[in-house]
């Protein structure tokens, strides 16, 4: 991965805006002129709870324009649950953006593959593909129609959007990576954020393809910045993101654990040892 | 009302410009949180524990969210002594505060020829003796969790070394103050006061542990109070000064350790809700004592502890 | 899916129609929450401890939030176990559940005297033994802290009752395991597991401790994962039940419990955030069982706890 | 204390309206017209904090009427903070009204005295008594004039208000009971409710003049139903709110340990050995 890392710091921030996209999803703008500025596709913040007493949580920056960025999370605990109570007019802190985005140079034909809340990570870099006037199809996966939030958006952006619900309420039947391994016009490269079983088959299919993914992690983080090794994942020794010392997996196989947070969140497929 | 106060202590030989130092195995070396705060306000940063071999560390998940708190098993991953002098250790010669290098291992011999070696470089001003990381097997905790091995490994490092000399202890004790006394004697220059507190979370769906390696520490303000107990008993059994932690996030959250005993504090998981707590701290304090007419940090220590004997006493060098 | 859900368990000879006691203390007699709940939706109240002479308690204040949990450093407060006896006991004949008795002390001989006694009176259907009381002087900790005193005083209750007694450790002990098992050989018939951490707080205006007891004993969510951790190990050391508690609120939070291994799970701080939450827990454990195709909540007890011995393995009456 | 103590129960509420009187002093309006119709003058309720992980808020009923009840608070910890999060639309939950509250019959000239957020529990009784037309003082002391909240309110409502701020900055300067101390006109009971030391001096300067006193006691509360024995005042042995067995306090007086959740808030002033 290339470094596209951006000069990080802390916003004190006020919320402009609050839109509940399905129930329990929420989509959170804000204004972040410099954050925004700097971002690249694929970063994210660390988001400070305005309770205290609670670590920061990791978010994916969903949008970043002009002197607004946002961000879309799932109410799954009490963080995002006191996120989720916030409102137009109240403040609270970002830092980032963090962690190295997606390398979406050369590409001609990208698909990217989004899985539940995977989707707040993957607006920036279908943005910036169109712009560069590369096909570029959305791969959208959820439990059912409802949670496919934010579609129709990605449509306005100029991609194409294929979808499927675990429960066929919506597009194919089934998981999105079916969809994808049974797609006839072949990308030139995959871009995938989700949850890590939909990570783990969005790179079969591309090794079945022969096709570069990359893949953004999903782990629990505390210090969001490489600060506490609590974010690991096993990467080829050979990888230039690979961090520092090699060690024996369980395996007995040389690995280099990497900071998902540090090094990734985005890792190319092929590199990672999991 | 004062506005020049002297928020700088003493641990030891080490001198710290401001009374906060971030926590092993919490702020990497530093580097990582420098475009979030200026390190030259912070006392300083105790590095991640090193040991003798290189270890990966522990099957992830190793991070698990709890209420006001969380749990970690890190399990020591790092590069080993070597490793970690040949490319670690010459970058931390450019922070602006002080470097404490911190020691882990498996036999009074590693935590020695681990401690000798890292004392050795000039970049790293002080040591710190992690015993209770709750995270490695049986034998990482057992050094914390009875005197007579706390004494034996204490003794064998001090003679190794004439740096700062932290113990750091575990809570995970009946009697905390005998296991302090012990360190005391045998040659300990302070005591870091707490690791964190064993615990282990369930995930209900899958029927295993959350954790990868099914136990781990848990840190943050859930353990604040058993924290703040800690040092009061420490510091009514021994001289030597006190670095207060456990779940620090406000200057009224340190000055709960300093009252309590504690000459310095230290802060770990505050730095992941927001990584501003320690400068914010430290400016927090100043006003604190300034309003109340207190001219230095020294005089407020283990006032809310009767029958505390003030370390500072015992030095000739502060009234 | 089925619906027909077992969530009767059995703690020694005690029969319980749901897995839920309120914990000691917290929880009066019953009475003072029945405008909020349906009492004969309960599994039983553990009544408030119990000693041979009346006491006032400790000073005030005796409660202080902290993160996620509480301090309480109540002392005790009881009428003795004469006044207690005449005045008090005939009333919970009433009450729809099992109702446990709570025995307090500070020597063998109280111990043995109070539980007689009490065990003796119809209306007390089992006793609990507070060995780990964390708020009254020295030796009423030391009873749970210390291996052979655990075994002496256990040993002399159970030879003035046949009744169920159930034995409550503490969690401010170097190895719990080891005092659980010297309680089992004593002849306890299950665990409580486990009572407060020890904790303090500091009132960094007054300098003073904010507890009129300066220490107190936490509870709450914060301790959560050191009660599942406590549980977890004491369960594989002993054969006999454990009823699980520590910062339960929700059916997840007690289902950690029972997938560790705990029989049954006591709630007490979760009364003051709400309470509701020991119905809504056992309406959502009856949801979760069934959901799964459990048919009752014994199968799922230990379940994350690999090495664990059901105890219902060894008494012949279950699969 | 006559027994005012009604039927408690568990009520899930709907926000009807939030209010910031002042600076961190939020005033919450909620739908409750069951706690509104049974609640007596002098109760409280405790409320749930929406985010779980913590213990209820005891919180005095400042309105009850009709379909609605109202509390109100001072933004001083993490609870009260949740709780000045929610918005209109919001839920929560309160169980009550809880506690005995205050005994008004048969007065002619009623001085009340409210301490900062003592306010938020004397307005009941200060409708009450001038609906059955009692002369009513209101004695409200503060900080600052800021801090005054919803004093108008109190004239309003048919009370005369005499005022002390600490720093002088409205009424008089100093504390409201050297106002009280101070009156011509003797009334023949006093109420009060605030901050400890005010409810000391109230109780001395009622001694002084001769008039009973009923003081509305605050303390840290855990169960606010009378389970946990954390709450307790010393009370005389004799008075007829103590509630169980008479022990020996430190200076080796017979007192009988009240919980001021269960056998108050209200209490005798001469009643209290505190
Ligand atoms: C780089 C990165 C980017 C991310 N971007 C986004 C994003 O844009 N939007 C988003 O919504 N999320 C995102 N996440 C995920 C998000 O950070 C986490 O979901 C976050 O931890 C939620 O915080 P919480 O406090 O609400 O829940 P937590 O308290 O952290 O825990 C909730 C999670 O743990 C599980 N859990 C809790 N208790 C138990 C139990 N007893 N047993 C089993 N499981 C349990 C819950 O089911 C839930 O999944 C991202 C994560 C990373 C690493
Ligand atoms: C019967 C009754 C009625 C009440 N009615 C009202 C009402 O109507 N309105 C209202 O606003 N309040 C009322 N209260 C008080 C209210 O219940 C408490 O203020 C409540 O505890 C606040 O909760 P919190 O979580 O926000 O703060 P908490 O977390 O409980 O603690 C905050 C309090 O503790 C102090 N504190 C916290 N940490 C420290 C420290 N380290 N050192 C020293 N002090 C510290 C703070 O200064 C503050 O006073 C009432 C109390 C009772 C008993
Ligand atoms: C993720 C994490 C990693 C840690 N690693 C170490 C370590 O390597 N060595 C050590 O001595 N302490 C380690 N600790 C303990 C902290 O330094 C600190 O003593 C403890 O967390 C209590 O303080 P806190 O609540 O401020 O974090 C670690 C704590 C955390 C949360
Ligand atoms: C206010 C309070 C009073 C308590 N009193 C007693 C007691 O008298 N006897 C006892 O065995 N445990 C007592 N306990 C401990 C509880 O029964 C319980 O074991 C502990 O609080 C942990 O569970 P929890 O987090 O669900 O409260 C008390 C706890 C609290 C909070
Ligand atoms: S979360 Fe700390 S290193 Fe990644
Ligand atoms: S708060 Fe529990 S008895 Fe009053």
């Amino acid at each position: 991965m290339r470094a596209l890392q951006s000069p990080a710091s802390v916003h004190d921030v006020l919320v402009l805006d609050r839109t509940e996209l399905a129930p329990g999803v929420v989509l959170l703008g804000f204004h972040a002129p410099q954050l925004a500025a700097v971002t690249q596709p694929g970063q994210f913040v660390m988001a400070v709870p305005p309770g205290g007493e609670r670590a920061a949580v990791a978010l994916g920056i969903y949008e970043a324009q002009g002197d607004r960025a946002s961000v879309m999370f799932f109410v799954c605990g009490p963080r995002t649950r006191e996120f989720a109570g916030l409102r137009e007019g109240d403040r609270f802190s970002v830092s980032g953006p963090l962690g190295n985005g997606f390398t979406l140079d050369g590409a001609k034909n990208v698909a990217i593959v989004a899985g539940g809340v995977g989707i707040a990570s993957v607006l920036l870099p279908a943005q910036a593909l169109v712009r560069s006037h590369v096909r570029t199809r959305l791969f959208y996966g959820a439990r059912t129609a409802e949670l496919l939030v934010d579609r129709e958006r990605f449509e306005r952006e100029g991609c194409e959007v294929i979808c499927a619900t675990d429960d066929g309420s919506f597009g194919h039947r089934g998981f999105i990576t079916q969809a994808l391994a049974a797609t006839e016009d072949k990308p030139d490269l995959i871009l995938a954020c989700g949850p890590s079983p939909m990570l783990r088959a969005t790179a079969f299919v591309a090794g079945e393809l022969g096709v570069a993914a990359q893949l953004s992690l999903e782990e629990t983080f505390a210090c969001g910045v490489g600060g506490c090794w609590g974010c690991v994942v096993p990467l080829d020794r050979n990888s230039a993101q690979a961090p520092g010392f090699p060690g024996q997996d369980e395996g007995g196989s040389e690995v280099v654990y990497a900071r998902i947070c540090k090094e990734g969140p985005v890792f190319w497929a092929h590199e990672l040892r999991w | 009302m004062v506005t020049d106060v002297d928020l700088s202590v003493r641990i030891g030989s080490l001198e710290l410009a401001y009374p906060t130092l971030m926590g092993s195995g919490c702020y990497g070396s530093g580097e990582e949180f420098a475009p979030f705060i200026d390190l030259s306000k912070i006392g300083g940063v105790v590095l991640k524990s090193v040991t003798r071999a290189p270890r990966l560390g522990n099957p992830t998940p190793r991070l698990v969210q709890t209420p006001a708190g969380m749990l970690n098993a890190i399990g020591l991953q790092n590069p080993g002594i070597d490793w970690y002098l040949e490319h670690d250790v010459a970058k931390f010669a450019s922070r602006p505060c002080a470097v404490i290098g911190s020691v882990a291992g498996f036999s009074v011999d590693d935590y020695a020829y681990v401690a000798e070696r890292l004392a050795a470089r000039d970049e790293i001003h002080a040591l710190e003796l992690n015993i209770s990381c709750p995270n490695v097997a049986a034998e990482g905790e057992t050094f914390a969790c009875d005197p007579r091995l706390t004494a034996r490994v204490v003794k064998t490092v001090r003679a190794t070394t004439d740096k700062t000399l932290i113990v750091k202890l575990s809570p995970n004790v009946t009697d905390i103050a005998g296991i302090a006394r012990e360190a005391e004697s045998a040659g300990a220059d302070a005591l870091a006061v707490i690791n964190t507190v064993r615990g282990m979370a369930i995930d209900v769906n899958a029927w295993k542990p959350r954790l990868g390696n099914v136990t781990g520490g848990l840190s943050g303000p859930a353990i604040r109070p058993v924290a703040v107990l800690a040092v009061y008993e420490v510091a009514r059994a021994v001289r030597i000064p006190i670095v207060g932690q456990g779940g620090i996030e406000t200057a009224s959250d340190a000055l709960e350790f300093l009252l309590a005993g504690a000459s310095a504090i230290s802060i770990g998981t505050g730095n992941f809700t927001d990584p501003r707590i320690p400068v914010r701290i430290v400016e927090e304090l100043h006003a604190y004592l300034a309003a109340r007419g207190v001219r230095s940090l020294r005089e407020i220590v283990g006032k809310a502890n009767v029958g505390f004997a003030n370390p500072y006493q015992y030095e000739g060098d502060e009234g």
